[in-house]
């Protein structure tokens, strides 16, 4: 064990520190990282953001070179990642892109896919959304029931997605479809790339408890998909997404989001006074608090274990699979611990001009409950948990 | 020995659970929280011809002459239809405060309209300091030659927008260390009234400053040493039993939907782990509403035991409302976490009714010391 | 509402209580409400002492006065169960007879069985004991597998038993045994009366992670059992548990116990000094304390509410289904705040002479689990609650 | 950056394990249990010729040199073997003290032949009061001709039967407000040593006194100022390991049974309510086991982070130990509860582990004061 970076890695921090402090840009585009309505104005600077962070060589850090990415090791990634959290980098609008088309597109792609998508999703070119959840399928996504019917050269799709982010802007949309419904579920899916603008597609937006859009209803009525829009072969479209949806679960397992949220927190307790002193000095605040620090802590340097591990070359085990369980509720439990905190403050809405640390925890208190649905709920993560971590017999 | 409800107070239950699925359902309650005022006049003139604002009003004064369990049954049926409007704050705290220590005169001129439904009164008790006790007060009622003048703002004042009047906290007596409560018309010169915007749709709030406001001796309330702490514990009970129907009617809506909800080809409501969350949100509920029902049947009755039982229940409800509150949503899975479902208009409720009138740990700590220990 | 009690029923409480005070035995019984080891010179001053409280007229408080019961409304039921928990009376050594065989044959049994049993429960002549629980069917009963074949005028019985308290001691057992093993689970158990000397009968002790005796596991080897004991018809036993199943739950649910508890927990926490002051002046250990409580007085008043039912002659609903998940979780966490009061004198014995308390906690911190888990643990009681309170669909 | 195991660690570990599984599975830690000693003498040797007793004694006296992490890794294979005698106290802590503190005459005279398995050291802290701030101590060296005279009584010294020497903590200084440590030979004139009951068996523990007990200038251990808290310090790694072992046997036997025993037709594991109380262990117990190895190794390496990361570990992984003992019995049902199942030693040592050098409410509130707020 060594927690020491090398000096070399020290200097790369430094290097993307420098870089992110002299480029962020001035709009108010910093700390925007949580699904929001974005204006065609935003949409346009964002994209901007990217291609000046691809330029710089800050993208697609787990890319090969040869399809534009930088191959870097995981210890630079992770640092790349952190610099971006911490100085409240602008969030990347191709991110789906990068981090769950892209690699499945190296893994699975043939090579006239790859050479068509991969270049537009580092240039912003395309922005990608994720067809997944149905209406009837939100925990048991393998249900799923939008059908694709093969005619001539062309896929036929018809049903309907949902918890789609990003549809209301995105270019292309990577899909599961039912493609042979008589196959047992995992058996008859395929994975096919869809664009966007293709008759047939109706895009509604859902809006979240927070006020807020950013999810969407994608209905397809009769859309011609082309058969070389196929990902992987026919029917195994399962077994491509889940290397995606691993992609997803490590996305999610970053730490340094929870480390500024307790940052934040312990930073309003301090400046919150009640009954004549910081609320950071009242004895059952203080166990509240440090029981959460101690918890992020703790998820702290199991992610450098995982990381460890990832350089390693060496599966993570058991460990991994508690990533998005554990991280999701501590971050909400963090937004819960500020909202009392707050006292009578946590009445007031984000947008009150006397709300506490400029409102932002009542819309983090609210979103990080969504985290701890979406993609999973709590309840879907421990059963795979169980099942496939430690083995217990399926229930159904 | 009874610990139930009498006849009469199993009716008003009935037919105010009745009413407001009539009067209130979802769809109305949405409508309501999406206007800038926050309540609907149609409902409360009906609410009014039902004699909802007097329920707690002595006869004398046009009220029903009932107690705070009688009032905390209502109240209860409120907050499992999250009925948005100043109907809390003004008939079980702002009539108990009138009743319990108002002369003659000002019960007249505004106990009698509110009892009515003509008028509604709003608390303005917290400052920016967000402090409970006396001292946390720096509005203070200075004496003058015709009675008394205020100066201070007041936060988080519910529904001061449509108040017709506020009972308003301030510093008394020599060296201002008395909580003395004023009565004041909301159109007394010097009173200003700046909006909040609230994160629970279903309630409204306000800064309220009072700059240089005259209070005649006539307006200040009288009664027993504690008639703030006693007014604070009507806040806690009303929002207790709101809590326990918003509690209620959060674990009804996740149980209907894990009934008619699949995956993997069966109704949700199959799983255990829905099970069990449904099952804990009771386990927690049931016993939760009874301390709840003691707690407003000892504020009238049992005055050595009032004030300890209400801090239970202040602090057991609220605790129990955001528990199952955020179960629920869970239980929901992505549709509890979008505008169209209903159910956030209670979660965001919830988060709120543990703020109003102390957050939990404040009442723990206080039945620690009323207990002795 | 009306927390009062009448005069009449304030004199009763004296008149118990007093009555109480000057019968409770001078012997090291007082406070054996657990189960333990019991020798015989316990058990005989046991029988002694239900024998004195049914001469006074305070047993079988709520059996009908033609069978020797007392007839008591519920207010005066649950004032003498106060009374005797509060004056930590020895406990009832025919309790299972009398809460649990008693009402069942009351209910069930024909005339001959209530004429030969019943007064023998109320003498202490003779002990009873359960024969539910088997190895195989803890949380799942009616898959039990005792089979009783029916030859002649007998039952004959092959099986065993486990978890029997008292069994060592017991006259007899009331039985689940299974009569039609070809019927759907439920619908082939009959509920027969076991005599305890049968020839075939071995009893063997079972014993807790306490150290103590009191549970047993009882083998059955071609026991006959005479026709005449069976109760209700054959294979309709199931049905003839559950009322007494419904006993059970009510013996659970008395909150005075865990009043008991908590007062004690005050008094611990008030004489255990940490960092230089009492632990009942700690900021933290206070809000513990505080939440205990509330929680201890609002399981109080759900009780006095399902008393209020009960005097009504109302069901109590879906408040009564809670009773044995909420009581018994309480217990064991006042007992868990307990021993983390105690810091390292929780390291002790029970019998150790140092240990606080007279070594009360570290026994009842592993007796108040063995109560979570006994006789349906939370899992199953959250299944109950959620499958018949709230009525969600079956899992199985 | 690597956050991970030496390949000596990882021996180190899998090494352990095997050898645990062998020499010491649950049939033989009953039996040492149930001995009046509470160790093997056949283990102790086996284990000294492993070397584990010198793991972090430095090689010039004999042991392997290595560091607090390599003893946590050590620690906890011990753990989840629940592997009963006086190994973690000795030769984690007396040990750590020893060669932390001690002059070149006291390590060769007891630190040589603990770590060759022919003493063992034992810690004299707490005293009734239970406290371990020194101010708490009423045990005083008082300065003599010859070196001090220690006159006190210790309460809760592991081992102390069998100990060979006490690291015995005693103020000193003017006014006595200083923790002195000094190494009493158990031999010493004025010693005297009352057993204890422990609830958990697998430990032993005792009341020792120390009556005008002589003690030579040389066997006060000298160092750093924090020496003290340096040794409480190593005493919650060594604990926090050992929790971390612990909820992974309960884990592993609670999931075991459940792939095993039937209930309505099924393995219990099927069962929802099984899966997600044993995927709550896990998701307690691996980032806790992280934070063990990051406190442990911060101990050696990183002294300015070192306290706070200790009290964290402390704290958490005796959180996560207590949680999960008390799911993995309610897994079990009924049998869980028997003498005859083992798991009821982990039970207890579960709760034993808590108590000892601090309970995680202490630990909790000095990471509070060591983080600023």
């Amino acid at each position: 064990m060594d927690l020491n970076y090398t000096p070399d890695e020290e200097a790369f921090r430094r290097q993307v520190r420098n870089w992110l402090d002299e480029n962020i840009p001035d709009s108010g585009l910093r700390g925007v990282d949580r699904n929001a309505d974005r204006d065609k104005s935003t949409l346009e600077k964002m994209k901007a953001w990217q291609r000046r962070v691809h330029q710089a060589g800050y993208l697609a850090l787990s890319w090969p070179k040869a399809y534009g990415g930088q191959a870097m090791d995981p210890v630079r990634q992770s640092i790349a990642n952190e610099e971006m959290v911490r100085t409240r980098a602008p969030a990347l609008i191709g991110a789906m892109g990068i981090s769950m088309v892209g690699p499945t597109l190296i893994a699975w792609g043939d090579d006239e896919q790859k050479a068509r998508y991969l270049p537009k999703i580092l240039a912003a070119e395309e922005i990608w959304c994720q067809g997944y959840s149905e209406p009837g399928s939100g925990s048991d996504l393998a249900s799923l029931r939008t059908r694709a019917e093969i005619e001539g050269d062309e896929f036929v799709v018809n049903g309907q997605k949902v918890w789609t982010s990003n549809a209301h802007f995105a270019d292309m949309m990577f899909c599961l479809v039912r493609t042979d419904p008589d196959a047992p579920k995992h058996r008859g899916i395929s994975y096919i790339l869809i664009d966007m603008k293709s008759p047939g597609i109706t895009v509604k937006p859902l809006v979240q408890m927070t006020g807020d859009r950013g999810f969407n209803e994608v209905f397809f009525d009769n859309v011609h998909v082309p058969r070389r829009n196929l990902v992987g072969k026919l029917n195994e479209g399962w077994m491509v997404a889940n290397a995606t949806l691993f992609h997803e679960r490590n996305m999610l397992g970053s730490t340094t989001t929870t480390q500024m949220l307790f940052n934040r927190l312990k930073a309003l307790a301090a400046g919150t006074m009640r009954s004549g002193r910081p609320l950071s000095e009242d004895p059952v605040f203080r166990q509240r608090l440090a029981d959460l620090e101690i918890r992020v802590e703790a998820m702290k340097y199991h992610m450098l274990r995982q990381l460890t591990d990832s350089i390693r070359g060496r599966n993570p085990g058991l460990g991994a699979w508690v990533n998005k369980l554990v991280g999701t509720e501590l971050n909400h439990d963090l937004a819960t611990a500020a909202m009392e905190a707050m006292g009578d403050y946590a009445l007031l809405a984000r947008d009150d001009g006397h709300a506490l640390d400029r409102g932002f925890w009542p819309y983090e208190w609210m979103f990080t409950l969504g985290l701890v649905i979406g993609g999973g709920t709590s309840h879907i993560q421990k059963n795979i948990i169980a099942e496939r971590g430690l083995k217990l017999p399926k229930s159904r | 020995m009874d610990f139930g409800l009498t006849e009469e107070q199993e009716q008003l239950r009935e037919s105010a659970r009745h009413f407001l699925a009539g009067e209130c359902p979802a769809a109305k309650m949405r409508e309501i929280a999406a206007d800038a005022a926050g309540f609907s006049p149609e409902l409360e003139r009906k609410i009014a011809q039902l004699g909802w604002p007097g329920l707690i009003v002595p006869e004398q004064f046009g009220g029903a002459g009932l107690g705070m369990l009688d009032m905390a049954v209502l109240l209860e049926e409120c907050g499992y239809a999250a009925m948005p409007g100043p109907f809390l704050f003004s008939a079980a705290i702002a009539a108990y405060a009138l009743a319990a220590g108002g002369g003659e005169e000002l019960k007249t001129r505004w106990l009698r309209p509110l009892a009515a439904g003509a008028a509604a009164g709003a608390l303005a008790m917290v400052e920016a300091n967000d402090g409970l006790a006396p001292s946390d007060f720096a509005t203070a009622a200075r004496t003058a030659p015709s009675g008394a003048v205020i100066n201070g703002v007041k936060m988080f004042v519910p529904y001061a927008q449509s108040a017709s009047f506020f009972v308003v906290a301030a510093r008394t007596g020599a060296g201002g260390r008395e909580a003395g409560l004023f009565v004041v018309p909301a159109d007394a010169p010097g009173v200003k009234v700046r909006p909040l915007k609230a994160l629970d749709l279903t309630r409204r709030f306000a800064i309220v400053e009072f700059d240089g406001v005259l209070a005649p001796p006539e307006s200040q309330l009288q009664g027993a040493a504690d008639l703030y702490e006693r007014v604070l514990g009507a806040g806690a009970i009303a929002i207790a039993a709101d809590s326990i129907g918003g509690a209620q009617r959060v674990l009804d809506m996740a149980v209907e939907y894990a009934k008619v909800r699949e995956q993997f080809g069966k109704p949700i409501g199959s799983f255990q782990a829905i099970k069990h969350a449904a099952a804990e949100i009771v386990a927690d509920l049931e016993p939760a509403r009874a301390l709840t029902w003691y707690a407003a049947y000892a504020f009238d009755a049992l005055p050595r035991e009032a004030a300890r039982a209400v801090a239970m229940a202040k602090a057991r409800a609220c605790d129990v409302y955001s528990r199952a509150a955020d179960k629920a949503v869970l239980m929901h899975g992505g549709i509890g976490f979008t505008w169209d479902h209903d159910i956030h208009f209670w979660f965001k409720r919830s988060r709120m009714n543990e703020s109003l009138f102390g957050a939990p740990p404040f009442h723990r700590e206080r039945v620690a010391a009323l207990g002795g220990y």
